[in-house]
């Protein structure tokens, strides 16, 4: 592949680091105030993909800042491979997520597959056994042969590693809309569970000390993935040969076993443990070394090659999948062979732990990088980025939203419930190994996924959210909505919302339209996150987000994970039991902009939104939590795209009940998208002490739960009946058909 | 009675099969690893789902030449239970303990859901706690569940009673005649797609596959007063 | 160094399933001319042996491992010797 | 009616797991002698066209349906006329 390497003064010559993601500027500050000298062949290698958005995060870094990312419960905050939260009873919950946007639109299988398999081994690396994976997925819409091709893979990817892995997929969300057709957004996120004294950390110390490398050989795979995923990208083209990363989930599996014997039972052996994600060896023993402030030397020679005569540079850059490095405290070498070895795996010995603070490689007896740690970890050029507000956004401001107008209600509900984005995304979730383990309590289809703790009264509950198009109609209101919508998917299921993890979805940031939509988009989402005390505790950013020239909706990514004290108390989304009465809490107001019904109406997505007030909404939300944890909900569900009439459905979907409601909205109303609202049952002999324990003037009495299938609404002006089996078929069958249909 | 649960590299039901025997049936259960060659001491031996070896080459392929195997294949010609779900059905077939194979499934996808399933045959140490023909649901969670064997296997399968569960809804895979569990001509090994073991605790939604081990359990107790 | 191609199939009383949603996605790309499709795998296998003795142990490793004789055959063709 | 068997199989330098596992069962059966397995899929194709016009059938589905350029590479050899 690489013939000959470019001497260091070739380099500055020709300027192949320009194509690597390094500019000129950044370049000439290597050269004259870090180096003081020209770095060569290995070493501008190392500056591009360190310097990289992906590694370096030098753009998103002020933003980012903007976050909360601590309270009492976070015992680790972003900066390691996942952060981690206390659960009480010297138990933590590990989590994070992870875009794999752009590997996913070149090869859909192996790029989703890939990001399943990433995330899991920054769990694990933490000390933490993988207990659930979710994932967020957006395609354009379906009518096209390509987008069918992309979504059928992407989750044939996801499902192929987390079910051999033996990791249940058990939530995930899934919506359509034209701005992904190009550049679909794959998100994977993946939590774990631990004790606390088995926490470990990313550090390399102690002179003296052993650098192992675990897993699979390296081999040319995705070299240049890490500044790759920084460029706005091509089609591959067509070549012999590929530098497409493939998952191996079988060694996958065998490495976390391995690893989690390491940290859970050897913790004396080790020092520090850090996956190989982007950016390989490199980003990874640097890392380590950065964060102990040590000096590393590693003789690349011992790396294990799955190809010959790979270069210093292949070998550093190389994104192979499925390794991890390993600081061993020195005299423990063999231990760790052979613990590795009983799971036939290779663990080897690449260098050591120096003095001082270089970062020394070593390659066929030649010197081929010597430069300080810190110049690739710390001395990025954080970059200040330009902000403008758009001029669509500008342009809105001065217009009267739009107010639909609905004749036919019933019949606008069924469309609504064949809605890509509102249908049932079972065909896809089913092929999702959602029980292994047998701790899922809830699984996919609900508000949010519930796993049992075993050996406790506790479970944990996860959802992942995210509303591109509430974010780019304003980015500030839309962000505090994403995380409201979390929030109320985990109390809807009965759990105290602990903290969140994102992925930060946009386009090109040099775009200062954009960047502002990034901007304001965290401000929004920190204010709400502050409201309802769940800190930020780790991350990623995907930026580039484009195909030719288009951005995608602004899509940040939310991923919380909630708390149930007592299992007993979690409740169903779905309805219980005849007789049971029918709650809305939260008022409902006149928001269209960006509704589902905009969408399905006018193929639009426009207007202003209202501001939601975050403080209100928490406290709210707490009340129901309140209320649920005496016993007082027999199911609740949270009111998201496509409104009240949506929900009720939802809640009748799978049971043999109905409902029979009466309200004082209109009919439009039943659609408006308002945030913050449950629908509630409430068994009669409970009503006082529920209403008392919300004490909320947004309460409302809406009907009783039926033992017919028919959903019966009396609104303000007229009343529509639903045939409950066929819109439940009509939902259902939804995205089968328009998989099954030629375009 | 005491329990083996084989672990491969690659089992991911071990710990179902495990807890569902432990902590829900009160069993005296161990992982006993591939590696290993004797079942001295074990009274039944179970193999887990999962994906051996990856499902490389074909599920089950490759597990069957374990060290543990010889050691499997002598505990069932000894006449002892042996039990395999999912992964473990087919590394059972692979290894020639039960006749046929299973393939890919017609639809091509993984499928993880709930189906309902016949008992077709309730004299079995594995099912004499379910009624005749009664039906049961169960979950499945697998790619390559499609039962196959000739003509001839399959008329000595149904002649012999060996088909011990069969898909009475729909059929979630394109096994022939519908076959979701066998056992051997003596009736001591069983391989079955669906997972039992998920199937044990009300607060997961579903017990049908609880008075599957709760039969085991009962049959080697009384094989073991016998012995006695 | 003998290369050896060893092709595995379904034996013919097997339903393919691949096969046919194969053959149906070409009818629906328009290819209408395509009557069938069977699909099969192989190994490209490279032995360090004698031509004599290659033979045995392609069959060997093809009877003990590669083939699954309740739904496959096979066959195997000596490519090359390098 | 003509018979094509297309041949596909990764290219070179990509990551082959299921093929190293492979390997590692034959060497554990005791065939050291094998020195590497590389699994590749085929298939079998029968188009009712001309001589002419069935290479230009063939590198059409390959293309479109058959083949995954990202990783995978294909050739084929026309079997015989029926
Ligand atoms: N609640 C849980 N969720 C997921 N995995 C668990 C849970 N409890 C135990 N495990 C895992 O199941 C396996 C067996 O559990 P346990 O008997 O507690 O561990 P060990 O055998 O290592 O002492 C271990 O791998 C453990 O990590
Ligand atoms: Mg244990």
């Amino acid at each position: 592949m690489i013939a000959t390497e470019m001497s260091p003064q070739e380099i500055k010559s020709k300027k192949p680091y320009l194509e690597w993601g390094l500019s000129e500027k950044e370049y000439n500050y290597i050269c004259e105030k870090l180096l003081k000298r020209l770095p060569n062949y290995t070493e501008t290698g190392l500056f591009a993909v360190m310097w990289s958005e992906h590694c370096s995060y030098k753009k998103s870094k002020p933003v980012l800042r903007e976050f909360p990312s601590k309270n009492e419960r976070v015992l680790q905050g972003p900066g390691e491979g996942a952060g981690i939260v206390d659960i009480g009873d010297g138990q933590a919950v590990v989590f994070k997520a992870e875009s794999h946007n752009h590997p996913s639109a070149v090869e859909p299988y192996e790029g989703a597959a890939t990001g399943v398999g990433g995330i899991i081994r920054d769990i694990f690396s933490m000390g933490a056994r993988p207990i659930a994976a979710l994932d967020s997925l957006h395609f354009g819409e379906i009518n096209q042969a390509r987008t069918k091709y992309l979504i059928n893979e992407v989750v044939a990817g996801i499902g192929g590693y987390g079910n051999c892995m033996g990791i249940p997929t058990v939530g995930g969300e899934m919506t359509f809309d034209e701005c992904y057709t190009g550049n679909p957004l794959v998100n994977a996120m993946c939590v774990g569970l631990m004790e606390q004294k088995d926490m470990q950390v990313g550090r390399a110390k102690g002179i003296g000390n052993a650098v192992m490398y675990v897993g699979a050989k390296t081999g040319r795979d995705g070299i240049h993935g890490a500044t790759f995923a920084s460029a706005d990208f091509s089609d591959e083209k067509e070549t012999q040969r590929s530098a497409v990363q493939v998952g191996d989930p079988f060694m996958e599996k065998l490495l976390m076993e391995a690893c989690l014997e390491l940290t859970n039972k050897h913790a004396d052996w080790l020092v520090g443990i850090q996956d190989m994600g982007a950016a390989g060896l490199a980003s990874s023993s640097c890392e380590m070394a950065s964060k102990a402030e040590s000096g590393l030397e590693l003789t690349l020679d011992n790396v294990p090659q799955r190809e010959p005569k790979m270069s210093a540079y292949e070998i550093m850059l190389s994104e192979s999948q499925e390794r991890m490095l390993l600081c061993i405290r020195a005299g423990f070498e063999e231990d760790v062979e052979k613990l590795f070895e009983n799971y036939g795996l290779e663990a080897v010995v690449i260098g050591r732990v120096v003095e001082g603070h270089q970062y020394l490689l070593k390659h066929k007896d030649r010197v081929v990088a010597d430069i300080p740690v810190s110049s690739l970890t710390d001395d990025v050029l954080e970059e200040e980025s330009q902000e403008k507000v758009p001029l669509r956004i500008l342009q809105t401001r001065e217009n009267q939203n739009w107010i639909p107008q609905i004749n036919d209600v019933g019949e606008t509900l069924r469309k609504m419930l064949q809605q890509p984005t509102i249908a049932s995304k079972k065909m896809f979730t089913q092929t999702y190994d959602s029980q292994v383990r047998t701790n899922t309590v809830v699984g996919p289809g609900s508000d949010a996924a519930v796993l049992r703790i075993r050996g406790t009264k506790k479970a944990l509950a996860m959802t992942t959210d995210g509303n591109g198009r509430f974010v780019y109609l304003d980015p500030k209101i839309g962000g505090k909505m994403a995380v409201l919508e979390a929030a109320a998917n985990l109390i809807a299921s009965g759990a105290l919302p602990l903290a969140l993890t994102d992925c930060l979805n946009y386009g090109d940031p040099n775009d200062p339209e954009i960047y502002w939509e990034l901007h304001q988009s965290v401000l929004g989402m920190a204010a709400a996150c502050r409201a309802l005390n769940t800190p930020v505790i780790s991350g990623n950013v995907s930026l580039y987000n484009e195909n030719n020239g288009e951005a995608i909706y602004p899509t940040p990514m939310v991923g919380m994970v909630g708390l149930v004290k007592e299992l007993k108390y979690a409740v169903p989304s779905f309805v219980q039991q005849q007789g049971d009465l029918v709650f809305i809490v939260g008022n409902t107001e006149e928001d269209f902009a960006g509704s589902e019904l905009q969408k399905m109406i006018t193929g639009e997505i426009k207007g202003n939104l209202n501001d939601v007030d975050v403080a209100q909404m928490s406290s709210r939300m707490m009340k129901l939590l309140s209320a649920m944890k005496k016993g007082l909900v027999k199911s609740a569900h949270d009111l998201s795209e496509g409104g009240l009439a949506i929900a009720l459905a939802e809640t009748t979907f799978g049971t043999k009940c109905g409902l029979d409601i009466k309200t004082h909205l209109n009919g439009e109303e039943l659609f408006s998208e308002t945030p913050g609202r449950f629908v509630v049952t409430v068994a009669p002999e409970s009503q006082k002490l529920f209403l008392d324990e919300i004490q909320d003037e947004e309460v409302t009495y809406v009907g009783t739960v039926t033992n017919n299938k028919k959903l019966t609404v009396a609104y303000e002006n007229g009343q529509f009946d639903l045939d409950l089996k066929k819109a439940e078929g009509l939902w259902e069958e939804a995205i089968p058909c328009l998989m099954k249909s030629k375009d | 009675m005491k329990i083996a649960v084989v672990v491969f590299p690659g089992s991911n039901c071990d710990v179902d099969l495990y807890e569902a025997l432990h902590t829900v049936c009160r069993a005296d259960v161990e992982y006993v690893s591939h590696k290993q060659k004797s079942l001295a001491g074990f009274d039944a031996v179970m193999l887990p789902g999962g994906f051996s070896y990856g499902d490389y080459l074909r599920s089950g392929a490759i597990a069957r030449f374990s060290n543990i195997m010889p050691a499997i294949i002598e505990f069932a010609n000894e006449g002892k239970l042996v039990f395999g779900t999912c992964n473990g059905f087919q590394i059972l077939t692979e290894a020639g303990l039960l006749p046929g194979a299973l393939k890919q499934n017609n639809s091509l996808k993984f499928i993880c859901k709930t189906v309902e399933l016949e008992v077709v045959n309730n004299q079995t140490p594995f099912t004499s706690l379910y009624e005749a023909n009664e039906h049961i649901k169960l979950p499945i969670a697998h790619a390559d569940g499609s039962y196959y064997a000739e003509k001839d296997v399959l008329e000595k399968l149904e002649e012999n009673g060996q088909i011990v569960f069969r898909y009475a809804g729909e059929n979630p895979n394109g096994s022939l005649n519908n076959i979701a569990g066998i056992t051997n001509e003596k009736g001591n090994v069983l391989g079955m797609m669906p997972h039992p073991e998920r199937a044990v605790e009300a607060l997961l939604g579903n017990e049908d596959g609880l008075r599957l081990f709760r039969s085991l359990l009962a049959n080697g107790k009384k094989t073991e007063e016998a012995a006695r | 160094m003998i290369n050896v191609r060893i092709f595995v199939t379904y034996k013919e009383s097997v339903f393919d399933p691949q096969g046919e949603t194969i053959t149906e996605a070409i009818h629906s790309l328009g290819h209408s001319d395509v009557k069938q499709v069977h699909v099969g795998k192989f190994f490209d296998v490279q032995v360090d042996s004698s031509k004599e003795n290659v033979e045995k142990t392609i069959s060997e490793i093809s009877e003990q491992l590669l083939v699954n004789f309740n739904l496959e055959t096979y066959h195997y063709e000596i490519m090359e010797e390098a």
